[in-house]
């Protein structure tokens, strides 16, 4: 697809220490999102087998509320501490309220589902996910909020000092770009707390593959779901919260639509089960798409719709190279 | 820069009503009745519902203002999808009105429908370019399909002056693309210090025909096009194209963005001490590069420093407050009365649809489609928001052809407040391009429509 | 009067189709009871309606002095209810470890009780980090018992325990029973007629859903004509 | 050794660090019934994997022979070893579950021959299938099942499924792993008796952990031990091996009285099963 | 007044025709062809490619049943390139493959300027305007072109008393009129009918059955002597070859694509959708459920003639006006509630689908009516695509 002489190009072009420099830091700010949109489903698809369809519109949901207790109350908490204090109160909420919508809709939903083929639960989640985008939808319009643009109201509480490019070393540095990091440190820290400390990574993967023993070995089985679920989804908002301070995401409706895709490249290229499977993949994902923007940028490649291309040309050559994953089991569907 | 109506030697005046040559007053109109009578249906195909309803409501409001006006009477208001009437003496106007859901397949379907269920005269509508092609290709120019259709506010160039698409019955009194550009791209060339243009679009047919038609306008000016570049729609990463415009030693920067990437490319510009011009939209994209103005520049914000950040100049298709003629302001009062607007960008061209189909049913006598398109073609409308005459088809193409202004984006000012809901609005314009020199001439290497 | 586990006139059915009708069986602390008959006759439905994986529609359950009936699994599983399935039921994707750690209740004490499982079967210690799955059969079945050793339970269901293994490992499992049955009470499944004998104190014969004979199992053979009758 | 079907040259398997089948040379005779014993875990089901091509030798060779003479059986493909003439039974219960216990062993049946390829023709053109599938069920004692789906059948009747699958299609050799296994005792003695009838016109290599069985069917008996063959010979010269009886039999005499007056030393405990029916 | 109307059947043809395509492969292998809109896609580009003379070696005017049958040809081509890759994985993992391929596709058609002047607008019908004819290639006389716009009209039936002169024929004579709704309505039937019945054909096949046995349990369909690999070849070929059938009908009849109604993922997901309502793992069910699909859609628009227009009617002014909440009006409420949001209650009415009839409309009915095909339908369902499990 690339011609000879630009393939020369473009390594000329990145054996410049300064362009390497900003893409591996894009790269690395970009991992960091798909690390986080990917770890709730990580952890329901991963580990419950529920390949969650509705993830998009409850990321999009999370961007929303995020953003609504930014809107709601950064005109009080103007200085840089008081709006990042500000949004780590907004992540609580998110996260709580989230929590307790993904349990609930474990309970009275997905559960009557478990002895039925893994199918029916991607179907439900299909459908549910049908009808939050319009629920979402309903009540923007009725708010006046526009829901296919990015919502810039909620942009607007980006505090200074993350909105800013910083100059470190010579090199532009986004103060956006290196809180998606801390903040994906974070998460990811929290996501591995909550599979190595409590049992219930243990427990899902017992229960999934066989309910039944695992509730005759005394597992609540149904509360381990549960509480899976609701965390699943509580990330999920909280990754959504994220990307509404990033112009590239924002909140909006199609934020939905555009980060189901690349979670599931992301968990799927990871090998299913894995979270760390998932954080390389992410990893991966992140840099090839900055690599890729950058190609395009400088105008080695001509094709806007790289990144896209590659995010899907890296799920098809993982698949193809290493069926089960980067770090996934080795037998797949085996009995 | 020429302003006002143009020369009249220029202009075609075989429109079937007479006595508009000089740009005579409307008293024309009833001077050249023929006496129609009958019905005529017009299908009218506008988003009417999601997020970019005002798009489709705008350009109806101008319509039924349009309308209105040539009747004399109300404009109609709490329009839904579905069958509305006005009585015009003898005639009747039956208007059926279906939401396109600003999707092509939707608007496709409508148009079907309307051409085959509901018999309709008069196709008029879609505010996606992509939508009034769809429209246009598999509708309109097809065989057996022989009335008229009136495209707007879809903006794309291309759907007047593609031979793909444009017909003897694809008609726009809408302005377009090129028009933005040929007036936007010559006063920047003449009237400021720009030399070297970075070109950026939206993959898609408005964003390439934005920068299609830059390209060639401000290259014939002499200015140097240092580089283009399509993104897709919602695109984010200008931070590496912005560079790129400074490797390239660009001094400035043409965005074919709608509402959808516009945020995006107004935060990254800001950070680049690059010139910023084009084309003014609507209230909803005001409204959003007037957040993020604020945004980047604080509150209160002020004509001096939006200019001093380097916007603008941009064109503008048509803003209530950019003409002063008895027609506009009367529209204005209208409008504003009726829908708690003032009249955007896509009212002005939507007015002179309706108004030249009320005209040229008066002029012909007949409601068919066929004998309708036949008194459109090369008209020029004698009752329009940008003043009598100010519209005139072009045979060569059909695409109407009318003045467009340039001025600097300023604070909404508080007369306007209520009724436009954005922090930013149109100055007062800085230079009128006259409707001669804004449309794409029939000898143009970029015009593909020869009727 | 104090018995450990009671089934009481249970009806038990799998879909429309009438399993269990009405069986009553008990078990007393420290006792080791068989339960045996031929193919089919609701051997494993009777464990399974114990532990309220397929809960009756008619009867009782009473363990530990509680009425379980209807209640969750888990629920009876904790109160010290252990199960060995017949078919092994690994989870495969997990290692031998994690399989038996599953099994450990609260969680507490896994080293402990890995310890323990691994004592009861050396063979199974150079595996505690396979997957499940990938080992042979006998071995998922010494994993099996393994989990149900874990467990601490006052009651294990062992269903075939002795299926598919060496005889060897035949006589390390029955060790094995052997040593939970000094500390708790087995209700045993086994097809292995005198290996069943050996281990209980007391059995139950079933058939068509119903239990037709019970007795000591002192001086029992599977040579005596009402028991070769049925299971034949 | 004239007419073998079937020969094995130091066939190895590696998982990983574990040696499950270590260099094993083996030949089965078209008209035997071999039993192949061993502790859990010596490589028998890998055995059997590496002979129908489930698994891929890591070294050695498969070899089979059908009226042209000697063919390479060495990684193929399960479907061709199938085709070839060799089907197996599974240790783990491994049918069709939702489907009619009829339809799982005419389905069986239907993959030999072309019929599959005809995408044109009803199933109903062909009754041979149909016809015998009755037959077989008949033989496994399941053709009063014949219509219930496989996946509610009892353990014990999934194992004579089981059984009823691996014969459609008229194989040269049946590769049967612990076919009683859960096999109530009454019911072992017909799938005893339905082994002896099979191994009249096929050969058969049997695993079973139940002695009896082997001791009643098999001709010739081959103990693995760790991956290894450590003995192949008649039953009583097997069994009465010295290595056998350390690595495996622990003991065991078939002439040992039944249950019921063990002597608690485990001998007894580690009986057979049935065996006092037998 | 609540029947649909006959374009909405046609859509519902041709979808339908997808959707079989797609549950032809995934409910009877248990092998979830996610990224089955590549199918679709390929045949609905290549029937406008070739009319705009965009595909070199074939004219703009090939007849379309000829195109029909290149398309389809096409699409088991490119079925068995990415079976090849693909049939190496289950479960899960093999419907991410080919969602990825689907993807891949998508993205190459929304930027291959080739295409058109605007890939991501999608591309019309230009070079052609004779529009596409089904019937017997190149016998003008057996041939019916379809369309809403170009197609042609048909008066059928034979006036057989005034053609012979005998009056006493007259109560046989019947001729009707159709228009060329109604004549695309039974061209594209016809085509699809034709399809549904090889389908059923192949599917009550042991070619069929094999397949069932493949999503009953793989390990044991090769251990009995199927080559497995192959057969999941042939069904994918096959239902690849009738998925671009129905693309090409599609734009046969809509005379336009666009990327996101042919190669997006979500065209794949609505033949999910339409399989589930209908019934996996059944032939006709799809069918059936996109005609369920289609019917509410239409049914909660006010275009659609169905409950919108019907409350306004029967509600009255005086009951719109009444106000529920704080100024919030009846009509309102409708309007808000109701007009439009289609895609709320096909949302909550799939969720229901899938919690309690879970067999589908045509499984539940066969499984209601009884007899033991149903239930072996009903059970398999149950049991399917059990490779899907980690
Ligand atoms: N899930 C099920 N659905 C319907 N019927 C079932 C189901 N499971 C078992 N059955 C039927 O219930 C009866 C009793 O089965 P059960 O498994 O309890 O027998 P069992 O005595 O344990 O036999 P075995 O010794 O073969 O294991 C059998 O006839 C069996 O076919
Ligand atoms: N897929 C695999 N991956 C890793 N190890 C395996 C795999 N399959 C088998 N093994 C190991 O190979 C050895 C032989 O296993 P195999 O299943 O052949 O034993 P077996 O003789 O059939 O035992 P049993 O009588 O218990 O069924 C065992 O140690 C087993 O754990
Ligand atoms: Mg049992
Ligand atoms: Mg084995």
């Amino acid at each position: 697809m690339i011609p000879l002489v630009s393939l020369v190009d473009a390594l000329l072009h990145f054996l410049d220490p300064s362009v390497l420099a900003r893409v591996l830091f894009d790269g690395l700010a970009k991992a960091s999102l798909y690390v986080m949109i990917a770890a709730g489903l990580t952890l329901i698809f991963g580990l419950m087998g529920v390949l969650n369809f509705a993830h998009g519109s409850l990321t999009a949901i999370g961007a929303y509320l995020g953003g609504l207790v930014m809107v709601t109350f950064a005109a009080s908490a103007t200085g840089n501490v008081g709006r990042i204090a500000l949004f780590f109160v907004a992540i609580v909420v998110v996260f709580a309220l989230l929590t307790a919508f993904g349990g609930a809709m474990e309970v009275t939903l997905i559960r009557p589902l478990y002895d039925r083929p893994p199918l029916y639960q991607i179907l439900l989640t299909f459908g549910v996910t049908l009808v939050l985008e319009e629920l979402l939808r309903m009540v923007l319009l009725f708010y006046d909020i526009q829901p296919s643009t990015d919502w810039l109201a909620a942009q607007g509480t980006r505090p200074d000092i993350i909105s800013k490019t910083h100059d470190v070393f010579g090199l532009g540095v986004e103060g956006l770009e290196v809180f998606q990091i801390l903040l994906g440190i974070v998460i990811t820290a929290g996501v591995w707390l909550f599979l190595t400390r409590t049992r219930y990574g243990l427990y899902i993967r017992a229960g999934s593959e066989d309910g039944e023993m695992a509730q005759a070995l005394g597992v609540n089985v149904h509360q381990a779901f549960t509480v899976v679920f609701g965390v699943g989804v509580g990330i999920t908002g909280v990754a959504g919260a994220l990307l509404m301070w990033d112009s590239a995401w924002a909140a909006s409706i199609d934020l939905g639509a555009e980060v189901l895709l690349p979670a599931f490249v992301v968990v799927i290229v990871g090998g299913l089960g894995t979270f760390r499977g998932t954080v390389v993949a992410g990893l991966l994902v992140g840099l090839v798409d900055a690599f890729t923007t950058e190609l395009f940028t400088s105008d080695i490649v001509g094709f806007s719709a790289l990144p896209e291309l590659f995010i899907f040309l890296i799920l098809v050559g993982t698949l193809v190279l290493r069926p089960q994953g980067l770090f996934g089991v080795e037998e797949v569907g085996g009995h | 820069t020429s302003g006002g109506d143009g020369n009249g030697t220029e202009t075609q005046n075989t429109a079937t009503d007479g006595g508009t040559t000089n740009g005579g007053g409307q008293q024309t109109t009833t001077q050249a009745d023929v006496s129609a009578s009958g019905t005529v249906k017009v299908g009218i195909m506008q988003p009417m519902s999601g997020d970019l309803q005002y798009y489709g409501m705008q350009s109806i409001w101008g319509f039924l203002s349009g309308l209105a006006y040539r009747t004399d009477s109300d404009p109609l208001t709490d329009v839904q999808t579905g069958t509305r009437t006005i009585d015009d003496g003898d005639v009747t106007w039956e208007l059926i009105f279906k939401d396109t859901q600003f999707s092509a397949d939707v608007a496709q379907t409508a148009a079907t429908d309307l051409v085959q269920q509901d018999g309709v005269d008069v196709l008029f509508g879609c505010s996606s370019s992509g939508s009034a092609t769809r429209v246009a290709q598999t509708v309109v120019n097809t065989s057996g399909v022989d009335i008229p259709f009136i495209a707007g506010p879809a903006a794309s160039a291309d759907i007047t002056a593609n031979g793909e698409t444009c017909s003897d019955q694809v008609f726009r009194a809408n302005e377009n693309t090129a028009m933005d550009a040929r007036s936007g791209g010559t006063y920047a060339a003449q009237e400021t210090d720009i030399q070297r243009v970075f070109l950026m679009g939206a993959d898609y047919s408005f964003g390439r025909a934005v920068v299609n038609n830059y390209r060639t306008v401000l290259e014939n000016n002499g200015i140097e096009i240092v580089g283009e570049r399509f993104v897709p729609q919602g695109y984010s990463e200008f931070e590496g194209l912005f560079e790129a415009a400074v490797d390239a030693n660009a001094d400035a920067v043409v965005p074919g963005f709608t509402v959808a990437t516009l945020p995006n490319f107004m935060t990254t510009a800001a950070g680049y001490d690059m010139r910023v011009f084009g084309g003014f939209a609507t209230e909803i994209t005001n409204a959003v590069v007037g957040q993020v103005l604020t945004n980047l520049l604080g509150e209160p914000l002020t004509a001096e420093k939006i200019r001093d950040s380097r916007i603008g100049p941009f064109t503008t298709r048509y803003h209530w407050n950019q003409y002063s003629n008895d027609i506009n302001t009367a529209f204005v009062d209208m409008y504003t009365s009726a829908y708690g607007k003032v009249p955007d960008l896509f009212t002005s061209g939507t007015f002179t649809a309706a108004s030249s189909l009320h005209q040229a049913v008066q002029a012909s006598g007949s409601t068919e489609g066929i004998d309708i398109a036949g008194s459109m073609r090369g008209m020029t409308v004698a009752d329009t928001p940008k003043g009598a005459d100010a519209y005139t088809y072009q045979e060569y193409n059909n695409q109407a052809r009318s003045e467009v202004t340039v001025a600097y984006p300023v604070p909404t000012s508080d007369e306007w407040a209520d009724n436009w809901g954005a922090s930013i609005m149109p100055g007062e314009p800085v230079a009128r391009v006259g409707k001669d020199q804004t449309t794409i001439p029939a000898d143009d290497p970029g015009m593909g429509c020869d009727l | 009067m104090s018995h450990l586990l009671e089934l009481d006139d249970v009806h038990t059915y799998y879909g429309e189709s009438h399993i269990l009708e009405g069986v009553s069986l008990h078990v007393d602390p420290g006792e080791t009871v068989a339960l045996v008959g031929r193919n089919g006759v609701g051997k494993t439905t009777t464990l399974r309606t114990a532990l309220q994986l397929t809960p009756p529609r008619d009867g009782t359950v009473t363990f530990d002095g509680e009425d379980v009936t209807g209640r969750q699994t888990h629920d009876v599983a904790q109160a010290g209810m252990g199960w060995i399935p017949e078919d092994r039921r690994m989870f495969s994707q997990l290692t031998v470890e994690e399989n038996i750690e599953v099994a450990v209740k609260d969680g507490e004490g896994v080293v402990r009780h890995l310890d323990r499982a691994f004592e009861a079967f050396p063979d199974l210690r150079e595996f505690r980090q396979r997957k499940a799955g990938n080992l042979s059969g006998g071995q998922q079945q010494m994993v099996a018992i393994a989990r149900g050793l874990v467990g601490e339970n006052e009651l294990l269901l062992v269903d075939e325990p002795s299926e598919g293994l060496a005889p060897q490992i035949v006589e390390d499992v029955a060790n094995a029973l052997r040593a939970v049955a000094s500390d708790a009470s087995l209700l045993l499944v086994e097809q292995n007629f005198p290996l069943a004998m050996d281990l209980a104190d007391r059995f139950y014969l079933m058939d068509h859903g119903e239990v037709v004979h019970s007795d000591t199992t002192e001086g029992v053979s599977a040579d005596d004509e009402e028991i070769r009758r049925y299971l034949t | 050794m004239a007419d073998q079907v079937l020969r094995t040259d130091g066939l190895t398997k590696h998982f990983g660090g574990i040696t499950a089948v270590d260099g094993v040379s083996f030949g089965l005779d078209s008209d035997e019934c071999c039993a192949l014993i061993g502790p859990n875990g010596a490589g028998k089901t890998t055995f059997f994997n590496l002979l129908t091509g489930e698994l891929e030798p890591s070294e050695g060779s498969v070899e089979f022979h059908d009226d042209d003479g000697w063919h390479d059986l060495t990684g193929l493909a399960p479907h061709e070893t199938a085709s070839a003439g060799l089907h197996r039974s599974y240790q783990i219960t491994n049918l069709f579950p939702t489907t009619t216990v009829r339809e799982n062993v005419r389905v069986a049946a239907q993959a030999h021959g072309d019929a599959t390829t005809r995408f044109w023709r009803n199933v109903g053109a062909f009754p041979e299938y149909v016809d015998e599938a009755e037959t077989i069920l008949e033989r496994v004692g399941l053709a009063a099942k014949a219509d219930d789906i496989a996946q509610n059948l009892s353990h014990g009747e999934k194992r004579q499924l089981e059984l009823g699958v691996a014969l459609a299609g008229d194989p040269d050799v049946l590769l049967l792993d612990e076919p009683a296994a859960g096999v109530s005792s009454e019911s072992v003695d017909e799938v005893v008796d339905l082994i002896r009838n099979v191994a009249t016109d096929h050969a058969v290599l049997l695993v079973e952990h139940n002695m009896d069985v082997v001791m009643d069917l098999a001709d010739r008996i081959a103990v693995l031990h760790q991956g290894e063959l450590i003995a192949d010979g008649p039953p009583t010269e097997v069994r009465d091996d010295d290595a056998v009886q350390e690595a495996y039999l622990g003991g065991y005499d078939p002439d040992a009285p039944t249950a019921g007056d063990d002597s608690g030393d485990g001998s007894g405990a580690t009986g057979e099963d049935g065996g006092g029916v037998a | 007044m609540f029947l649909p109307r006959v374009q909405t059947m046609i859509t519902v043809f041709y979808f339908g025709l997808f959707a079989m395509s797609f549950d032809f492969i995934s409910g009877y292998t248990g092998y979830l062809s996610f990224g089955h809109s590549a199918f679709y896609g390929l045949g609905a580009y290549f029937v406008i490619l070739v009319a705009n003379g965009k595909v070199p070696l074939l004219g703009n005017g090939t007849p379309f049943m000829v195109l029909l049958l290149l398309a389809g040809l096409l699409a088991v081509v490119m079925a068995l390139l990415m079976g090849a890759v693909a049939f190496r994985l289950t479960g899960v993992y093999f419907a991410m493959i080919t969602l990825g391929f689907a993807q891949i596709l998508y993205v190459f058609f929304s930027n291959w300027d080739y295409v058109g002047a605007n890939p991501r607008d999608g591309i019309a019908v230009l070079g052609r305007q004779d529009g596409f004819a089904i019937g017997v290639p190149y016998v003008d006389s057996l041939n019916m072109t379809i369309g809403q716009l170009q197609g042609d009209t048909f008066t059928w039936g034979m006036d057989f008393a005034a053609m012979t002169g005998i009056g006493a024929l007259s109560p046989i004579s019947h001729t009707i009129a159709l228009g060329p709704g109604e004549v695309s309505y039974y061209m594209v039937g016809l085509v699809v009918l034709v399809c549904y019945f090889a389908m059923q054909r192949i599917i009550h096949s042991p070619f069929g059955r094999a397949m069932i046995a493949i999503r009953e349990n793989e390990e044991r369909a090769r251990a009995v002597g199927y080559d497995t690999f192959r057969v999941k070849m042939g069904a994918f070929a096959i239902s690849g070859f009738f998925g671009a059938v129905a693309g090409g009908l599609f734009t046969g009849y809509r005379t336009s694509v666009a990327p996101e109604n042919s190669f997006y993922f979500l065209t794949a997901g609505d033949a999910l959708l339409a399989s589930i309502i209908g019934g996996f793992g059944t032939v006709a069910g799809p069918l059936f459920g996109r005609l369920f699909h289609e019917g509410l859609h239409e049914f909660l628009t006010k275009e659609g003639g169905g409950l919108l227009p019907y409350l306004r009617s029967q509600l009255g002014e005086g009951t719109l006006n009444t106000v529920i909440i704080d100024g919030f009006t009846v009509a309102e409420a409708i309007e808000v509630f109701l007009n439009g949001r289609a895609g709320l209650y096909i949302g909550l009415l799939f969720v229901l689908f899938v919690l309690y009839v879970p067999n589908g409309l045509l499984g539940t009915l066969r499984a209601y009516l009884g007899g033991t095909v149903a239930g072996q339908v009903a059970q398999a369902v149950k049991g399917r695509v059990r490779g899907w499990k980690l």
